[in-house]
């Protein structure tokens, strides 16, 4: 256990502290909350880019919680991939929460709030570093149950729906998840993720393997709303808060869904070349349907929560083919979508926060009001379309090479589809909220406050400094190390027994 | 293990019965009664701490929700879903017996686990933490970490409750509403 | 007193309640303690404590219950419950690891033994009672608005 | 075996009452009914023949002792459970507060 380890509990005590001491003294201090929000967050992200540079040195870093070895007590993993998904998750929660410090004065008990996102991020963390199983049935658990309470922030009606229609498709999600893990329990008897890959290594295939396989695509496939559980997605993300549904749909259903998908379908159980067909497959259809059902939507959220469907059925995609480039165009453009994906969110926040409608029909030229909105989300429109200069370009033109080098021409045929049709979808919402005539010249459109526009300044550039992730130099420091982990497949367990010692 | 079937038949039963009655209330006292007889196959599967803990937050959960149904019982319409959404359930879950029940044989016979973690936990249990009661000993020493999540479980239960019966989600204009 | 007579259940159950409440809140408090050496332990004996306290709303009404126990009180209580087993978990890196049993170990069938095990019961009792007593209030508390209107 | 599979029908029965039902409360009580039977499960999993619960005695040996592994998992996994239940439990009476109605299909505020 290297002394460098003793950094990976910190990503979840950080939030927890952050969370009960905004609790416990939140009401009585008004600004407490945003102060401790704000840190912490800020505070995460530095430590995960630590947490990059310290896998650059050691390649794979075990904690072992309460000196117990692995197998007996729970440990913690810190790899390629995990330190990849810490960035994603935490980059987008800091500039996340910079927004909300202004647009949840709209809101009442905003320490309630505050609370409930950091919770949400500890749970978000948890799942990626924890290396036992069911820790990460519980991390999954505290990260969906703040996200359900989180969507009913507003307590309006259609707002209330929604979040018991997520809840509800989330709690089954998660039963579904809880039944694979008796079944593997009962099978390997162990619930450390690299103990039990190499058990089933040693016992090899069986009719369990293929049940669990089944039930763990259905319930965290519900978790990454791919397309036969996406139901819940559209009714959630555009009734929760601006700042929620950028989490929501920029990095929870990231780290809880493809990640946890990845992670135990790559190095726990084992990558046949059924799952990965099945893998190609839902992600095709997620990214067709995903489209097909944005292109008539009128409300901005419900139309980029869609998008969400689409851009995921990308990712599952990428890393469907099991090549090294489909895995590293995967997690590429799962990095870039959470960036574009919350700064498109953040830009409806501020439109709705601005003219107090989501409808496409009732904007229109806001540029001229609202210059900084405007360019920002014209360069995350780009970017989600897949225009050149822009990080979603790069991402999915590796994903299209990837496919048609695995010879899977029509999954290729299919991913240039949905890129028209998106690049379709977002020439409308730019025709019509941002150019065209301004509606009622009289209305005072004021532009965001400072700190929603400085948030949004800053995902925009990082929209447009994306495509340099892929310059020869930062990539391997970066994504083919993340990608490497998820090739090494079952490898995993004996590289994280090589380190217990 | 004869009680153990019959406990589970009635189990069964019980919950067939909270679902197609009609009146909400005692539907809900029909889960409670699935609750009781799950409370006792813990005892005769000896988990002591489980039954406790079932019990007790079986009553809970009991009490809240008697709480929701209360005076709210709607004369409740009895036509279901049309056909097509029962024949999809009912053919999944057939699916999904068949295929677990087809599995079962690589799982080990009902009463004996491989215990590869389980047994360095009884032997090593009391002099490695000192707990008699291992279960708790593995809870809050072992897998203390679990324990940490599932406490902030129930706090984030807790704070979203609040969050969620609140009167009023967004301030209207300007105006300040004193937080309760 | 008369104000009360309406609120909460009739005479007898309030009598009964005046006798079982304290032992209702004694077993949990066993509980809890009890928890590294027999069955039973922070989760449950939580749960009792806060049946206790629902056990004495149902019967005598809100106000009671909440003057013995304020929400300001419960609220503190949740989070002091929390922070207080996050802080035993912080203690564990005095001793290296996140989670380490740092204290004595004592002599087994002993109610003082077993380390951080007997007071992360407590912490964890204290949470899990306000917590749950906390949503029983505000669920009780909960007027349902659009009913009247309509 | 029959046990497990008394339990699967246990599980199946609830999730019918999940998908199946449109009264919300009946929804939240197949929850909690296949939350009944995956915890079940798990204890049924971890139980061993003539074994004794995993409390010391100073007396009895250790040997045939239950494996205490999935007692504490399912002891966690009750709680989150009640946890789960209690925020639908808030969010359905909400719910009733705004609609008047328990009914999911007349809730249909949302197009899906």
């Amino acid at each position: 256990m290297t002394p460098e380890a003793q950094i990976i509990p910190f990503f979840v005590i950080i939030p927890l502290a952050g969370a009960f001491v905004t609790a416990l003294v939140g009401k009585r201090l008004k600004a407490l909350p945003d102060i401790l929000g704000v840190m912490s967050t800020v505070g995460l992200l530095a430590l995960s880019l630590v947490s990059v540079q310290l896998v650059r040195l050691s390649g794979v870093l075990v904690y072992s919680v309460g000196a117990w070895r692995p197998p007996v007590g729970i440990g913690m993993v810190l790899d390629g991939l995990a330190s990849f998904m810490l960035v994603t998750v935490n980059v987008v929660a800091a500039i996340v929460v910079l927004f909300s410090v202004d647009y949840m004065k709209r809101f009442t008990s905003k320490w309630q709030f505050y609370s409930l996102f950091l919770l949400m991020l500890a749970g978000m963390n948890g799942v990626v570093v924890t290396g036992d199983l069911f820790n990460l049935f519980v991390f999954l658990e505290i990260a969906s149950v703040a996200s359900y309470a989180l969507v009913a922030f507003g307590t309006e009606k259609q707002e209330l729906e929604a979040a018991f229609k997520y809840a509800v498709m989330g709690t089954v999600a998660s039963l579904f998840v809880l039944l694979g893990i008796v079944f593997l329990y009962s099978f390997t008897s162990t619930l450390n993720m690299a103990d039990m890959a190499l058990v089933l290594a040693a016992k090899g295939p069986s009719h369990i393997v293929l049940l669990v396989s089944v039930l763990f695509l259905m319930g965290f496939g519900l978790k990454a709303a791919l397309v036969p559980f996406h139901a819940w997605l559209p009714d959630a993300h555009p009734s929760a808060p601006a700042p929620i549904s950028a989490m929501l749909s920029g990095v929870l259903i990231k780290s809880l869904g493809v990640y946890a998908l990845c992670r135990i379908f790559y190095n726990v159980i084992g990558m046949t070349p059924a799952v990965s067909s099945l893998f190609l497959f839902l992600g095709a259809l997620s990214m067709v349907i995903g489209v097909f059902l944005a292109i008539g939507q009128w409300d901005l959220k419900r139309l980029l929560a869609y998008h969400s469907i689409s851009q995921i059925g990308y990712v599952v995609l990428g890393l469907g083919l099991a090549t090294p480039l489909g895995i590293l165009g995967g997690l590429f453009h799962l990095f870039n979508h959470s960036v574009f994906k919350s700064l498109l969110f953040l830009n409806s926040g501020s439109l709705e926060h601005a003219t107090g409608t989501r409808d496409l029909r009732k904007m229109g030229g806001l540029m001229q009001r609202m210059p900084v909105t405007g360019t920002t989300s014209l360069v995350a429109s780009m970017s989600i379309a897949g225009i050149p200069p822009f990080n979603g370009f790069w991402s999915k033109l590796i994903i299209i090479i990837a496919a048609v080098e695995a010879r899977r021409f029509g999954y290729a045929f299919w991913a240039v589809l949905a890129s028209l049709l998106t690049l379709a979808s977002f020439t409308k919402v730019m025709k019509y909220a941002f150019l065209g005539a301004l509606r009622d010249k009289g209305r005072a459109l004021a532009e965001a406050p400072v700190f929603m526009r400085c948030a949004m300044i800053l995902l925009a550039l990082i929209c447009i400094g994306g495509g340099a992730l892929l310059a020869p130099g930062i990539r391997d420091v970066f994504l083919t190390r993340a990608a490497d982990v998820v090739l090494q497949g079952l490898r995993y367990g004996t590289e994280v027994f090589k380190r217990v010692g | 293990m004869l009680e153990l079937y019959i406990l589970l038949v009635f189990m069964i039963v019980g919950a067939i019965i909270a679902i197609e009655v009609k009146d909400l209330l005692s539907s809900v006292v029909a889960v409670g009664a699935v609750g009781l007889a799950l409370s006792m196959a813990f005892l005769i599967l000896k988990a002591p701490d489980v039954a406790i803990t079932q019990l007790v937050v079986e009553l809970l959960a009991l009490i809240i929700l008697i709480r929701a149904t209360l005076k709210r019982d709607l004369p409740f319409s009895t036509s279901g879903r049309w056909f097509f959404n029962t024949f999809v359930t009912v053919a999944f879950i057939a699916v999904f017996l068949m295929a677990a029940v087809r599995c079962f044989g690589d799982l080990p016979a009902f009463g004996h686990p491989i215990m590869r973690v389980g047994s360095t936990y009884l032997q090593e249990g009391l002099r490695r933490t000192g707990a008699t009661n291992i279960v708790a000993a593995v809870i809050l020493d072992f897998r203390a970490f679990d324990t940490l999540g599932e406490a902030t479980v129930l706090f984030t239960a807790v704070i979203g409750v609040l969050a969620v019966v609140r009167r009023t989600g967004r301030k209207s204009e300007g105006q300040v509403i004193e937080e309760d | 007193m008369s104000k009360e007579r309406e609120q909460g259940m009739s005479v007898i159950v309030k009598t009964i309640t005046r006798l079982t409440v304290g032992l209702i809140l004694l077993y949990g408090i066993y509980i809890v303690l009890h928890g590294h050496v027999s069955p039973g332990g922070g989760f449950a004996g939580g749960v009792i404590i806060a049946l206790s306290f629902v056990h004495l709303m149902l019967a005598y009404g809100k106000d009671v219950a909440l003057r013995k126990l304020p929400k300001s009180a419960i609220s503190f209580f949740e989070g002091m419950g929390a922070l207080l087993f996050l802080g035993l978990a912080l203690l564990g890196f005095t001793g290296g690891y996140f989670f380490l049993n740092v204290l004595g170990k004592g002599e087994p069938f002993r109610l003082f033994s077993a380390g951080i095990i007997p007071l992360a019961n407590i912490a964890i009792s204290l949470k899990v009672g306000a917590g749950l007593f906390a949503i029983f209030v505000a669920l009780v508390l909960l007027k349902p608005d659009a009913e009247e209107k309509r | 075996m029959i046990l497990y599979i008394l339990c699967l029908v246990l599980f199946c029965v609830g999730l019918y009452c999940i998908l199946r039902k449109r009264n919300i409360i009946k929804i939240i009580v197949g929850i909690i009914i296949a939350e009944y039977a995956v915890n079940l499960f798990f204890v049924l999993v971890g139980y061993r023949m003539e074994g004794r619960s995993p409390i010391y005695a100073s007396d009895a040996d250790i040997l045939n002792m239950v494996d205490a592994l999935p007692q504490a998992v399912v002891l966690t996994s009750i709680v989150i459970g009640l946890a789960t239940t209690a925020l639908l439990v808030a969010l359905a009476m909400r719910i009733y507060g705004k609609y008047g109605t328990f009914d999911i299909t007349k809730i249909r505020e949302l197009r899906g």
